[in-house]
C-alpha cells in the first residue's frame, strides 16, 4: 500500500479531490475484486539475483559444452561494440518512434539496418523487423495472397518443423492452401519434377529456402525460377550465407524472408530473434511491418521518419497488411551495428569459414566408420545431416558424456530420415571442438 | 525552457570514410566451395573501424528520446522506467549463451524460469495455463484468436465474428482478419460499452468478444460482469487485452472478470524496455477449457525435473519458433520478484493517482470527455484547439522542445483531435507538474511558433508527406 | 555547422523530488549497537527514487564529451579510441569479485594475468621487471623516484638533485619534490634538450635525469644515446616517462635507449579509457640491478603455479594497497593482446602519420615552431591570434561549438599561446581534415563571436575566476 | 605494417611531403631500434575472449565461495543502476574535464560526488579523489606538515600495515618523522596514555581511525581531541559506517581520509579503489588533489568547473600540493549514483545491518569451544578479531575444503595477536553462509 502519509500523495490527492487512493478505484465492483494476489512480497535486487543466479547456474552454457546445434540459431561471432550500443538507454528505453523529431537516432540506425539488409539481399525494401524468420514465412504467405488473390502456396519438405506449424498457422485465416514439395533423396536439393507438377495457375506464391534447412546450397536456383515464372518467388536465407552467396534478387526473388539473428543477436535460448522482410520496390505497399523513409525536415535537413503507416494496424485496423505492433526493432539496431563493425569483407571472410569449417568437419565424420556426413551429395553452408549406423540415442547419450551437444536429431519429423542428425559448426568453434567431437565418435566404433 | 537535445550532422554508415575493420575469426579457407551460379558478385556494404562505428550509433543514441532521458506519457503504451537490474541478468551468459535444442539436462536454469514465470502470471491474469511463446502483444491476440478457433470447431461450430468496442486498439481487428474472421465493430457509449448495441450484435456467429478493461480511454468497464454473462450464454468467449493491465494488479483480475483468455504485454506493465519497437512478449493465459489448445511446447515439473512438454492433446501447434523471447522473459520475471504482491499493487495504485493527478489538474485548460475518475490514463479532446488555428500535432511537436515526450495522438478515433495520456506509476509528482505546466504555457504561446515547432530537437518538423511520396526505404533506393 | 551538445536545466541531486528508494537487504537490526558518544545526527542526503537517479545521471552523461562522441586532440593525454570488449572483459564477475587476500589457489586466474602482463610490458619496455602497483604515471613516477633514492643510497651515495627539462609535464617536478629532490630545470634548444646545459647541470648530486622521448613537443631526442651515457657516466640514472610511448612501440624501447626506469600510462598507450580523470595504472618497469627495490609483492610463476612473492631484499614496500589496479590492468592485457607486436608498431606508425599530416595542414595556417618532423603530436604558436584580439583560450573554446574538443593549450609552457595537439591512431583521416576545416574557419570568423564561444555546448563560458572568488565546493557550502 | 597502397595513406604522406611512413621515423638513430616487439601478434576478439575466459575461470569468486574477508577492501551490494550509469561512455571515456562547457555532466557528478560525501565526513570540501585510503593517508601526512611546518605525525598501531608501509613511503620525502601509538590489550581501542606521551610541539599532525583496523569503533575519540588539542587532527573511516556513526566533523576532525570502495565500486581484486580527502573550509588552499567548483556562465546560468588549479602539479610544478594527476573520477561517480540510490535512510539501514550481522557472528562464533570473538571487548563495527586456541593454519585449511575463505590473519604484523584473524561480514553474506561457517568451525573442536 502506497503510503498514505506522504505530503505529495496528500496533495495529489487533494487536487484530485478524493481523500484516498481507494476511492479512485470505487468504480470496480465487489464482485471482480481480489483479496491479494497470491505471490510472495517484493525482494531487494541482491535478494533476486542471487535467487536467479541459483536457478540459472543449472543452466551449461556453449561456453561450458562444445554444441553442434543450429537448425534455425546460431551460436555466432559477436563484437562487444554491438553490447554497447544496443545497451544505450536512448535506443533500449526508447518506443517505437512515432515522434520522429525526438527519435533520429533510432530512426536512422533502422534506416540503416533496412539498407545493408537489403543491399545483403539484393530486396529494394526490408521493414525494420518481424517477430522472426518462422512468422516472417507466414507473412510472406498472405503477402503472396494479398497480391495475387490466387489460392495456393508451395513449400519446401526441406524446412524446419516448426516454421511449417507457424506456416500453417498464419495461412489458416485467409484460406491459404499450403503444398508441400518435395527433395532429391540424393542430394537433398528441391525435386524439380515435383515442384513442376505443383505449380499451377492457382499459386499465389512458391517458397524456397536457400541454404535449406539440411544446410544445402540449392544451386538449382535458375531451375527453380524457370519453372515457377511469374508466380511470386519467396526466398528464406541464412543471412551469414549472404556474404558470399548470391543475392536472392540476383535470381529473381519477389520477397525475401528469414532470421537476422546469426548477425549480432545472441541465442537467447530461442528469443528474440529477428525476421527479415525484403521486396521489390513494386510490391512494397503491400508488405507487412514497420519501414523508415528518408525525408526532410522543415529547413531541407535530411530525416527521417515512419511511412506507409497507412499499411498498418494502428491507421488501417481490420484492413491491415499485418496485425504487427511491437516488433524487434532493438534487435535490427545490433545487426546494423554487427554489419558496420564486420564489414564486407569481414562477412565475406565469415560465410566461407563457416562454409569451410562445416566441410571439414563434416569430412571428418565420414571418415569414421558407421557414420557418413554429409548425408547429402551438395555444398553445404554451416549444417549438414550426418548419418549414421549406429543407434542415434546411444551416439547422442556418448557425446552428452563428453561435454559435447550433438546435432539435432531429425528421425521424428523426416521418417526416411532415421538416425540422422543435424550438425551445425561456425566460426566459434575452436580446433580441439571438432577433436572433441571426432574422438567421441571414434570411441563408439 | 532550457532543453536541447543533441544534434549532430551524422553521415549515413555508408558515408563515412572507410578503415581498419575488427578482425575476425582466423581460418584457412579452400577454394571452390560454392557453386559457380551461386557466387555473389557485389556486396556494397561498408568496412569501417570500430571507433568509427561506435562513435556513429552513440551520437545517434543521443539524438534518440527515451525513458532514461524524460518523461513518455504515451497512452495505452506503459512507459514505464526499466530496472537496471533486470538489463544486467538478462545480460548474463547462462541466459544468453545457451541453444533451445539442448539437451532437457542442459538448461534447467531456463526451463525454471519459464516455468515460474508461467504460474505467476496465471495468478496475475486469474487464469490456469499460461504460454510464453507469442513474441508481442498482438502475436498474443493472434494466438488467441486461433485458439477461439479451434475450441468452437471441436465443438463443432462455426463461428466467424469477432465483436470489438470501436475504441480498441488497431491490433484487435488486425489480429482477427489475420485468423479468418470478420470484425463487427460496436460502437460506445459514455465511453464504455454500449450493451444494448453488444445485445444486438451478439449471435450465434460470434466467435469472441475482445475487451481491455479498464478501457482505451481509461474508464473502466462497470458492465464486465454482465457483459461476460451475455457473451458466455451465447457460446461465445471473452478475450482481455492485456496492455491495461497497469491498472487493476491485485484489485481484480481478467479471470475474476470471467475473461477465458488474456494477454499480457511484457514491455508494457512487466517492465521490459520498449527497445524502439521491440522485443516484448506477449504471454497468453487461458482457463482451463482451453488449455489443451495452447502452442507447444509448454514446461512441466515433475516434481524434481523441468521438461519441455509436447504433448498438448489439441494444440494449434506452433505460432513462432521455439519457446518466445526468452531474453525478454527473464526480465519479466525479474520484474514480478523485484516487485512482489505488495509491489504490483502499488504499482496499480500509483499508475491511477497520477493519472487522476495529471487530469485534474489538465481539466481546468484542456477538454477531457467523461467525468468519471479515470484508471491509468485518459484522453484530451483537443479540438479546442482549432479555434486558434492549431492542431493536437502542434501541441504535441512543442512539447518535446520542452524536453517531453508528446502522448499519444489522433487516437482512439472517438475523440477528436485525441491525445492519450497515461503517465504511469514511475513518475515523480515534480515531472507530472512539470509537465502540465508545459501544455498550459504552450497554449499561450504565440501560435506561428508553436505551429512550426519543435525547434530543439535533432531535427526540426520533419515532413511524413515527403516520405509518403518520394518512398526511399534503403540506400539502394536513395541513390537510384 | 549544426553541432549542440545536449542541453538539460538539470537540478543537482539535493534539489530532486525525493521517493521511494530501491529496497536494501533485509535483516532484523537490533538496537543500542553503537556507543552513544559516536551516534550520529543528521544525515542529509537525498532519498530518490531508481528512476529519477538514472535519468540524472544519464542526462548529465549526454553533457559530456567523450571520445565515443568525438575527436580528443589533447596533447600529451593520448585520447584514443577504447575498444569495447576491454569493457566487456573487466566487467566479468571473475574480475569484479574477487578479494586480494583470497588464497592464492582461489585467484590463479587474476595471478596470472598479472604475471603475464608484466612480462609483455617488459618486452614494450625494454626492461627487465615491472611492478603493476602504481595507480597512475604520477605514481609510477614517485615509485622510480623512491627506487632511485633506495638506489643510491645503498650504494652509499646521497644525491639529492633530479634533472629535468623545462618541456617536461608538471608531474615531473612534482614528484621530485613529494620524494624529496630538489628540482633542476634545464631549458631546451631547438626543442630539445640542450646538450651543453645538460652538461653543465650533471654532478654527483644528480640522482636522475627524467625525460620522455619523444618530448612534449614530439621531437624525438636524437641525442637519446649521448645523453644516457653522459648521466651514467656520472652514476646517475635515466627514468623515461611513458606518457609518449604510443611514438615509439615496435621502433625503440626506453630500455634500448639505455633508460633504467620507465613508466607506462595504460589509460593513454594501452587504450584502457581515462574515465573522466581516471582509474589509470602506472605500471613500472625497472632494468635488472633495480629489480631488488621494487614494490611489494611481486607475482611470480614457479612453473605450475602463480604466487605473490613478499621476498624482495630491499624492497621499498608499498607505495598503494593491494597489488594496484587490477581492473585497469586485465583492459590493458586485453589490448596488448588483442593488437599483438604488429598492431602495436602499426599503432604507433598511425599515431605519427596523423600527427604529421595534422601538422602539414595546419602549418599553412598557423605558426609551428621546429621543423622537423613530429612523432605522436605537435605544439603551435597561437601568439599571433592576439594580432586579432583573440586568444588560444578562445580558439578552443570556439572548437567546441564544432563538436571537437580542444586541445590542451597554454602547455608546454615553453611555446608561447600553446596549442598542443595529439591526434592518435584512432581517428580517421575525415575527421582529421574536419578538424583543421574548423581551426581554419575560425580564423576568419567575427572576432567577437569567437571570443564569446561556446554556443553549442550545454553551458555557455564558464567563469573559473567566479569558481575561484567564491569558493563552492560541496551543497554544504553552496547552502551556508 | 600500415597498408601503404590505401589510397588516404598515399596522400597524407603526399600533404605531409614524405614518401613512406618510414621516413617519418628517420629521426631515430640506428643503435636504439629494435627489430620487433617479441610478442604474438594482434588477435581476434573472440580468441582473446576465450584465452582469457579459461585464464579467469581459476579464479574463485564471492559468488562461489563465502568469504570473510575485509580488511580495507568490502564485498558490498552494488545496485544494478551504478554499473549502468558509470557503463555510459560519455563518462567513461571522458578525459579530466579540462574544457568545462563540453563536461558539465562529469564536473556536476563529481561536485555531487564531493557534496555527498562531505555531508557524510561532515568536512566542507572533498576533492574529486585520490588513488586509494592508503595514499590519502600518506597525502593527509604531507598536508600536515605544510600546515603546520612541523617534523612529526603520530598514527596507530590499529592500522593496516600496508597502508603503514604506503604512509611511510609518503613521508619520506619531507623528513616527517612518524609516530607509532599503541592500543589498549583489552579493548583494542587507541592507547590514550600512550597517545598523551607522544603529543608535542613537533606534532604536526594526529591520524585515527574509525573504526580502526579490528573492526573497533573508537568511541572515547572526545578523549583523543581533548589530548591532541589545536594539533591537526585526520581521521580515517569506513564510509559505509558513516550511515550511523558521528561524521568526524562533529568531532573535531581537520582532515578526513578512507577509501569508498565500499560505496559503489567492486573489490576487483584490489583496485581501482576511490581514495577520500576531505578537510575543513580553513585548510582548502593546501589540500591535493582536483576539486569541482560551483560558477555561472556567461548567461548567469549555474555551471561547475575545476577550481584552485594553482595547487596542482601542471600548474604549480614543483610547488604543487601534490603529484597527483590522473586520479579515480569514474569510481568517484560511482560512488555518487550509489549513495543516490541507497539514500538517507538506505545507508543508515546498511550501516546498522552491518553492525547486527557482525556482532551476532561473532556471539555464534564466542560460543564455540576453542574460539573467542570478538577478542576485543568493544563495540565494532563490521569487523572483528577472532581468537582461537587452535592453530589457524589448522582452522583455514579445514575452511578452505568447505569452500569458505576465513578472515585475513594478524600474526604475521601484529606478534601479540598469535592465532589471530580478522573477520568481517556485510548484508551480502546470506544467513547460510554464516551457518556454514559455524558448522564448519564446530567440527573443528
Ligand atoms: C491496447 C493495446 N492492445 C494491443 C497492443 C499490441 O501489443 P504489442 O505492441 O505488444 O503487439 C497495444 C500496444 O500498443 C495496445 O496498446
Ligand atoms: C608527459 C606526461 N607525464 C606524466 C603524466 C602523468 O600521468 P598520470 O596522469 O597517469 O598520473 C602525464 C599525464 O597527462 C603526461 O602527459
Amino acid at each position: 500500500m502506497m503510503c498514505p502519509d506522504n505530503p505529495k500523495i496528500k496533495e495529489m490527492l487533494r487536487t484530485i479531490g478524493v481523500s484516498s487512493v481507494n476511492e479512485l478505484f470505487s468504480d470496480i465492483p465487489r464482485e471482480v475484486r481480489i483479496e491479494r494476489l497470491n505471490l510472495p512480497d517484493g525482494k531487494c535486487e541482491l535478494d533476486v539475483k542471487k535467487e536467479i543466479e541459483a536457478i540459472l547456474k543449472k543452466n551449461k552454457t556453449t561456453d561450458d559444452i562444445v554444441s553442434f546445434l543450429g537448425a534455425g540459431i546460431y551460436d555466432h561471432f559477436i563484437p562487444s561494440a554491438v553490447f554497447s550500443i544496443i545497451g544505450r538507454s536512448e535506443f533500449y528505453t526508447s518506443y517505437t518512434p512515432y515522434q520522429a523529431e525526438a527519435s533520429q537516432g533510432m530512426l536512422q540506425a533502422l534506416f540503416e539496418y533496412q539498407s545493408l539488409m537489403a543491399e545483403l539481399t539484393g530486396m529494394d525494401a526490408i521493414n525494420s523487423s518481424m517477430y522472426d524468420g518462422a512468422t516472417a514465412l507466414g507473412e510472406a504467405a498472405l503477402m503472396c495472397a494479398r497480391l495475387s488473390h490466387k489460392s495456393e502456396f508451395i513449400f519446401p519438405r526441406t524446412i524446419h518443423w516448426e516454421k511449417k506449424s507457424v506456416l500453417d498457422n498464419y495461412s489458416k485465416g485467409c484460406g491459404l492452401k499450403l503444398k508441400e514439395v518435395g527433395y532429391n533423396a540424393e542430394n537433398g536439393k528441391i525435386d524439380l519434377k515435383h515442384l513442376k507438377e505443383l505449380v499451377n495457375e492457382d499459386t499465389a506464391g512458391v517458397y524456397i529456402e536457400n541454404p535449406n534447412f539440411f544446410g544445402v546450397l540449392e544451386d538449382e536456383i535458375d531451375k527453380v525460377k524457370e519453372i515457377i515464372g511469374n508466380v511470386l518467388f519467396v526466398v528464406g536465407v541464412n543471412p551469414i550465407s549472404l556474404g558470399i552467396v548470391k543475392a536472392p534478387g540476383d535470381y529473381g526473388a519477389d520477397i525475401v524472408v528469414g532470421d537476422a539473428q546469426p548477425l549480432g543477436n545472441p541465442m537467447n535460448f530461442g528469443g528474440p530473434l529477428l525476421g527479415i522482410f525484403g521486396c521489390r520496390k513494386k510490391w512494397i505497399r503491400s508488405m507487412p511491418g514497420r519501414v523508415i523513409g528518408l525525408t526532410k525536415d522543415a529547413n531541407g535537413k535530411r530525416a527521417f521518419c515512419m511511412t506507409l503507416q497507412t499499411r498498418e494496424q494502428h491507421i488501417r485496423r481490420s484492413k491491415a497488411t499485418s496485425n504487427i505492433c511491437s516488433n524487434e526493432s532493438l534487435c535490427a539496431v545490433a545487426t546494423a551495428v554487427y554489419l558496420s563493425l564486420i564489414g564486407r569483407d569481414g562477412l565475406k571472410k565469415l560465410a566461407a569459414i563457416n562454409i569451410s569449417k562445416a566441410r571439414e568437419l563434416a569430412q571428418r565424420i565420414d571418415g569414421i566408420d558407421g557414420f557418413k556426413a554429409p548425408l547429402f551429395n551438395a555444398h553445404h553452408f554451416n549444417e549438414f545431416v550426418v548419418s549414421s549406423s549406429l543407434d542415434m540415442d546411444v551416439v547422442d547419450e556418448h557425446l552428452r558424456e563428453h561435454g559435447i551437444q550433438g546435432g539435432i536429431r531429425l528421425n521424428e519429423h523426416f521418417e526416411e530420415l532415421k538416425n540422422t542428425a543435424l550438425y551445425c559448426t561456425t566460426e566459434t568453434h575452436v580446433a580441439k571442438a571438432h577433436d572433441a567431437l571426432i574422438k567421441a565418435l571414434e570411441e563408439l566404433v | 525552457m532550457n532543453y536541447h537535445q543533441s544534434r549532430y550532422d551524422e553521415p549515413l554508415i555508408f558515408e563515412i570514410e572507410e578503415g581498419e575493420p575488427i578482425k575476425v575469426p582466423n581460418y584457412p579457407i579452400k577454394d571452390n566451395m560454392i557453386p559457380k551460379n551461386l557466387k555473389r558478385k557485389g556486396l556494397d556494404i561498408p568496412t569501417l573501424s570500430e571507433e568509427s562505428v561506435v562513435r556513429h550509433y552513440t551520437r545517434l543514441s543521443q539524438m534518440n528520446y527515451g525513458i532514461d532521458t524524460g518523461f513518455y506519457p504515451l497512452g495505452s503504451c506503459t512507459m514505464k522506467y526499466n530496472r537496471k537490474v533486470m538489463e544486467e541478468i538478462a545480460g548474463w551468459r547462462e541466459v544468453t549463451n545457451v541453444h533451445p535444442y539442448q539437451d532437457d539436462a542442459a538448461v534447467q536454469g531456463s526451463l525454471e524460469i519459464m516455468y515460474r514465470l508461467q504460474r505467476m502470471l496465471c495468478e496475475i491474469g486469474g487464469v490456469d495455463a499460461v504460454t510464453l511463446q507469442p513474441a508481442a502483444g498482438a502475436q498474443g491476440e493472434f494466438t488467441g484468436l486461433l485458439i477461439t478457433r479451434a475450441y468452437h470447431e471441436l465443438n463443432g461450430e462455426k463461428r466467424n465474428e469477432v465483436i470489438l468496442p470501436d475504441s480498441s486498439h488497431g491490433t484487435n481487428p488486425a489480429s482477427a482478419v489475420m485468423a479468418g474472421y470478420d470484425v463487427v465493430e460496436i460502437p460506445s457509449k459514455a465511453g464504455c460499452v454500449d450493451l444494448e448495441a453488444l445485445s444486438s450484435a451478439v449471435s450465434k456467429d460470434t466467435a469472441v468478444l475482445m475487451l481491455t478493461n479498464p478501457n482505451l480511454l481509461g474508464l473502466f468497464e462497470k458492465d464486465v460482469v454482465r457483459i461476460s454473462k451475455l457473451l458466455h450464454d451465447h457460446g461465445a468467449l471473452l478475450y482481455y487485452d492485456g496492455a491495461n493491465l497497469n491498472a487493476i494488479m491485485g484489485i481484480t483480475t481478467p479471470g475474476k472478470m470471467d475473461f477465458d483468455i488474456v494477454h499480457f504485454n511484457l514491455h508494457k506493465t512487466f517492465g521490459t524496455p520498449h527497445g524502439g519497437g521491440g522485443p516484448g512478449g506477449g504471454p497468453l493465459g487461458v482457463k482451463k477449457h482451453l488449455e489443451k489448445f495452447l502452442p507447444i511446447p509448454s514446461v512441466e515439473y515433475n516434481g524434481s525435473k523441468y521438461h519441455l512438454d509436447y504433448d498438448r492433446s489439441h494444440s494449434i501447434g506452433k505460432i513462432k519458433g521455439f519457446y518466445g523471447n526468452f531474453n525478454v522473459l527473464v526480465k519479466a520475471y525479474v520484474y514480478i520478484k523485484l516487485m512482489g504482491s505488495d509491489g504490483l499493487k502499488e504499482v496499480t495504485e500509483r499508475a491511477v493517482l497520477n493519472a487522476n493527478y495529471l487530469k485534474a489538474r489538465l481539466e481546468k485548460h484542456f477538454d477531457i470527455p467523461f467525468k468519471n475518475h479515470r484508471k491509468h490514463e485518459f484522453v484530451v479532446d483537443g479540438s479546442k484547439l482549432k479555434e486558434r488555428g492549431l492542431r493536437t500535432l502542434d501541441l504535441a511537436k512543442r512539447l518535446l522542445d520542452y524536453g517531453f515526450h508528446a502522448p499519444t495522438i489522433y487516437f482512439p478515433h472517438l475523440v477528436e483531435e485525441a491525445m492519450m495520456i497515461e503517465p504511469t506509476e514511475t513518475e515523480s509528482k515534480e515531472t507530472l507538474d512539470d509537465f502540465v505546466d508545459a501544455m498550459i504555457k504552450i497554449l499561450n504561446e504565440d501560435v506561428e511558433l508553436v505551429k512550426n515547432a519543435p525547434y530543439n530537437t535533432s531535427v526540426r518538423r520533419v515532413s511524413e508527406v515527403e516520405a509518403a511520396r518520394n518512398l526511399i526505404l534503403s540506400m539502394r533506393m536513395y541513390e537510384k
